[in-house]
């Protein structure tokens, strides 16, 4: 589904990494690794379409992110280091404003249940900056509960998350797997996944 | 990484670099060529002009300066669409290397017209249409640059440069007419600049040899200028660190 | 297609909402700035009335330049942008959504205040509703041109002041129609060319704008 | 042919000597000025990139350490 | 003590080199609005001539303000101002020195920017003198007052037009005299008590706006 | 040394905890911990008085800390969720900053070496803005290899270090108490840190 051919990643002078690929079927966890600096974040943003490759090709289905364009970028859900969330706004406006700017309605039921499910039940319309550090990265991970797409990839899902969050977030992706979906992913925290196939790339 | 550029041969850096070297001193060479023919014609030959004495030989400079400004402009966008169309490196170093030269002319064309302005209208500064565009290129050019420094990621700054030139150069004409509208409503025939009629033949070549000059040397000094751009730019190429090597005098 | 523009819109004028205080600031910005000019120049009614067009239209350039800085920026540095970005519809329809939002929040008020502060300079009713007309016709145009620029400054630090180097100038048509559409009324003759080109510009201003904006909002992001 | 009677004429231009010399002379001055720049630029580029080739031949050689 | 205020302007000014496009376009902003009043006004050099005083004030007011949002902001957000609170030192030192530094990248090249569109206006070599005197004089009281404003609205959402709400109001005295002395040497007074009041101003704002800002400060971090 | 006595804590309208009291003396490590939003980060901005506690005191050496300000806070390290580094500066300026700004100078090779120890060599130079999340968290840590205060605060410094960044940093840890500092530490990760007496306090 999801193929890198000889990428290469250049930033500022120095190259990050060349020739790299890599092959990704439904129901595959990517698990990328790699010390600070690696160019993990820069790889998973070539992954999504950010930062366009200095030298290789990604194909989705077998053809070019690039020419495919929306389509492709309608079977993406990324989370990056940042929450992609508004301080002003409670959880739950936040929840129901992601998905409609991706074009995905939701109800608002849906929406409180996966709030109740990353634990923020309680705290639904408190304005998001009232929220602590893991609180926060909870509300960004809210969105995945409903998440149909295809294709995860995630950039350390699990920093500030408490140890009931991480164990939570595991079985959340383990599912999205075994639906046949595929994920994408770095963490630097030892975490178990429950899927059946995952493959390790090392950058270094 | 070479056969991608075998289309643009010309564009590829390491061919362009030497031929420019080797251009830099022809274009330098007429440009003092014409540049002492225009002086000579213009300062020394050129006879008095009835209506405004010696005064109007600043024409000689602020005539070429003022169309080299608003020409550089227009040169550095076509620069940034094929840049921007065809993803050439170089097009992109070429606007840049042109701006700091465009801004000095426009500059000149403002220091000159206002030593013109202070005998001939009696003051250094007028908010005439021409004299009002001409400072808003002056703008135009100095935000391009501070944009561009201001990113650090040279292809980044290539390319928002770009945007920003041809949002820039669909706007030079709106803003010149504007202007010009804005001015000639206010007020009639109060201050406009005096024609100076029937020109002599001397004068007009004088003036015409002094744009030549401009011209050929803000092509000189914006190649020498990309030079160093390309240099810096592709230092981690083979061809820069060869003829680094090779270059050791 | 019109569907995500409203959606942006709408999410925008909530958090709008929500810090009620940048409508309300924004517009006390207009206020303040159009009434310190009669307290630098002195009193003097009749040089007011022939001050008041530029005032009122500078001050509100100036008032709209103030926000755009935040048009992108906030949705830049909480990641926001990044998943507009990646929402499967052309991100031109995300700016122009943002654009006019902007434009809800900040040229619309300003509009409606303007005809409130000519009077402070003695302006006639005719000139009054000109004015109004003429600010709403051509804020449209800053909050177009003011989104490439703002586009163009994100993730640059001390983008707020650069924005306003590359925006400036590029307001001054909007600026001299608009000064001057007052101006023609107040002088007698008719205000309708320059609004029909103030109209002109918002127009060509709004269909090109968000998508120079996207490209280089595209640029930010790499 | 030449237009001027004498030098001091010349230098007086008339009485517009501040105006015009100082039109010429600031363009001068900026026309000479601005490839020396250049030069100077591309000069100290041209030694720091050749300072850091040395450096980056001397570090490989001693083997990175990261 | 001194140290301390050194080592903050030290640090603010290598900040200010780095994004040196900061200062230029501070400076370009004053260039450009000073240049919108006649777009906006129109040509004539009598009126213009008038309206100078007022113009060039107002104009160094809001290029004054316009970097204001960013004196605590940068600190705010990435934790810098915890780390310089939790430092062993009055906090007000810190903001005397964030103050002075602010007055050397904002007011200090608008006086030596200020002579020269001071000749766009057809303005005398007397008035341009008081006119960059009174700029040097008064910039030092609006970066301090701007200091107390930038400490209020730190955090705050719209907190740039909030800010300039809070703080055109207190400017006005400096604009008042400031453009009082220009215009009194203009009409043949003397600049002299506009001045002297300029100076006072400036003295008291630098004595209390940063035990003042300090405060607010605190509050913001809590 | 650092003593808390029937601290409370209100956030909004929510008694975060009360009655909470503890005791550290020199060399011992004070473990935070509790589920995300606890109340965690909001008793480190207690204990270095930027949040004024509802109820109780909290003591250094005997004295209030609200009376020895300034003393105290020369005692004082503290690091929050934000690095607390600027992005125009490299991180070389960045450390000299911020010990300038402590009053503390530190020489340029100190810093240097500093730098080296959080793996930063060769980076030095390098605007922190583009340097990856666990480098900037780095930056930020390099301030404690040199650090001689009696009392660190950190709020999840493991969060986005790699594996080696995790040891070196619980290795540091563990030499300051050592020497006979005293550390207040909160963390989701299970980090084993070299050191004698670890107190744990669960917030809940
Ligand atoms: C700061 C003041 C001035 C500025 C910015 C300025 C700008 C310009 C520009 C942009 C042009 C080229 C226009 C074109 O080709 O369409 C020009 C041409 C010219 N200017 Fe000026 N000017 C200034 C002052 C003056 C003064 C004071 C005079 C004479 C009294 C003058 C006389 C001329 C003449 C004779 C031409 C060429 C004739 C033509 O192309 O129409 N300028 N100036
Ligand atoms: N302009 C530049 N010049 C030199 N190096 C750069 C430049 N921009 C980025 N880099 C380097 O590129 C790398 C970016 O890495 P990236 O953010 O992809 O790392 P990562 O693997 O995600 O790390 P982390 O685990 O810390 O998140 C960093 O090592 C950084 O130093
Ligand atoms: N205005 C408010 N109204 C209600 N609750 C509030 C308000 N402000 C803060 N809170 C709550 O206070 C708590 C703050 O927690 P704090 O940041 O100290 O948590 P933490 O233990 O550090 O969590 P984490 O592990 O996620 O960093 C959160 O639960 C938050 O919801
Ligand atoms: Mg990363
Ligand atoms: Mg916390």
């Amino acid at each position: 589904m999801l193929e890198a051919h000889n990428l290469e990643c250049v930033r500022g002078e120095r190259r990050l990494f060349a020739g790299l690929g890599f092959r990704l079927e439904a129901g595959e966890l990517l698990y990328l690794q790699g010390r600070n600096g690696a160019g993990k974040t820069s790889l998973l943003r070539m992954l999504i379409g950010l930062l366009p490759p200095e030298d290789g090709e990604i194909r989705w289905q077998g053809e070019s992110i690039k020419s495919l364009a929306d389509e492709y970028r309608g079977n993406l859900c990324y989370l990056g280091h940042h929450n992609a969330i508004k301080e002003e706004l409670t959880p739950l406006e936040n929840l129901m404003a992601a998905a409609r700017l991706a074009e995905e309605e939701i109800s608002e039921d849906d929406a409180l249940d996966a709030l109740e499910q990353v634990g923020l039940a309680g705290r639904e319309d408190l304005a998001c900056k009232y929220l602590s550090q893991g609180q926060k990265r909870r509300v960004a991970l809210a969105r995945l509960v409903k998440e149909k797409r295809l294709l995860w990839v995630l950039d350390e899902p699990f920093v500030a998350l408490d140890v009931a969050a991480v164990a939570w977030l595991a079985g959340l992706i383990g599912a999205h797997l075994q639906r046949g979906g595929l994920c994408v992913m770095t963490t630097h925290q030892p975490v178990d996944i429950p899927a059946g196939a995952v493959k390790e790339l090392r950058l270094s | 990484m070479n056969a991608r550029f075998h289309l643009y041969h010309y564009a590829s850096p390491a061919t362009f670099y030497p031929l420019a070297g080797k251009l830099i001193p022809v274009f330098a060479a007429l440009a003092v060529v014409f540049g002492l023919a225009g002086l000579y014609l213009g300062l020394l030959v050129a006879p008095t002009d009835f209506q405004q004495g010696e005064g109007y030989r600043i024409i000689f400079i602020h005539v070429p300066a003022s169309w080299m400004s608003m020409f550089i402009y227009l040169v550095m966008a076509f620069w940034a669409a094929i840049g921007l169309a065809f993803n050439t490196r170089l097009s992109g170093m070429m606007a840049t290397a042109l701006a700091p030269t465009g801004a000095l002319m426009a500059f000149l064309s403002l220091w000159t017209g206002a030593l013109w302005g202070k005998p001939m209208w009696g003051a250094w500064w007028v908010w005439d249409a021409r004299l009002t565009s001409e400072l808003i290129l002056l703008f135009l050019y100095i935000g391009f640059i501070a944009l561009q420094s201001a990113i650090d990621d040279p292809r980044r700054a290539d390319k928002a440069g770009g945007v920003l030139l041809l949002v820039g150069v669909v706007n030079v004409p709106v803003i010149y007419f504007s202007v010009k509208w804005w001015n000639t409503l206010h007020q009639g025939a109060s201050v406009s600049l005096t024609q100076s009629p029937s020109m002599a033949t001397t004068m007009l070549w004088g003036m015409l040899l002094m744009a030549l000059c401009f011209w050929m040397y803000s092509i000189a000094v914006a190649l020498m200028r990309v030079r160093t751009i390309l240099l810096e730019r592709e230092r981690h190429t083979e061809w820069v660190k060869e003829m680094l090597a090779g270059e050791t005098k | 297609m019109l569907k995500i523009v409203a959606a942006v819109i709408g999410r925008d004028l909530k958090l709008a909402m929500r810090r009620q205080a940048d409508i309300v600031s924004a517009l006390f910005f207009f206020v303040i700035v159009v009434s310190l000019f009669p307290l630098g120049i002195g009193p003097e009614p009749d040089l007011l009335r022939k001050l008041a067009p530029g005032v009122l239209w500078v001050a509100a350039l100036l008032a709209t330049m103030l926000s755009l800085p935040r048009l992108f920026a906030d949705d830049h540095r909480d990641g926001t942008l990044e998943q507009l970005a990646l929402a499967p519809h052309p991100l031109g329809l995300v700016v122009l959504g943002k654009v006019v939002a902007h434009w809800l929040v900040s040229g619309l008020p300003l509009a409606l205040l303007a005809p409130v502060l000519g009077l402070q300079f003695d302006l006639s009713a005719d000139a009054l509703l000109v004015l109004t007309g003429a600010i709403l016709l051509g804020t449209p145009a800053l909050s177009g041109i003011g989104g490439i620029g703002a586009a163009l400054t994100l993730g640059l630090r001390g983008g707020g002041v650069l924005l306003s180097l590359l925006v400036l100038p590029l307001y001054i048509p909007v600026l001299i129609f608009g000064a001057g559409a007052v101006d023609a009324t107040v002088t007698g003759l008719g205000p309708e060319a320059h609004l029909s080109l103030l109209a002109a510009l918002t127009f060509a201003a709004l269909g090109f704008a968000p998508w120079a904006a996207a490209a280089a909002l595209k640029i930010a992001l790499e | 042919m030449i237009h001027w009677n004498s030098f001091a004429d010349f230098l007086a231009m008339g009485g517009y000597a501040g105006y015009v010399w100082g039109s010429f002379g600031a363009t001068a001055l900026i026309l000479i000025l601005e490839p020396l720049f250049i030069i100077r630029r591309r000069k100290e580029t041209i030694s720091r990139l050749k300072r850091q080739m040395r450096a980056e031949l001397a570090s490989s050689s001693r083997n990175s350490v990261e």
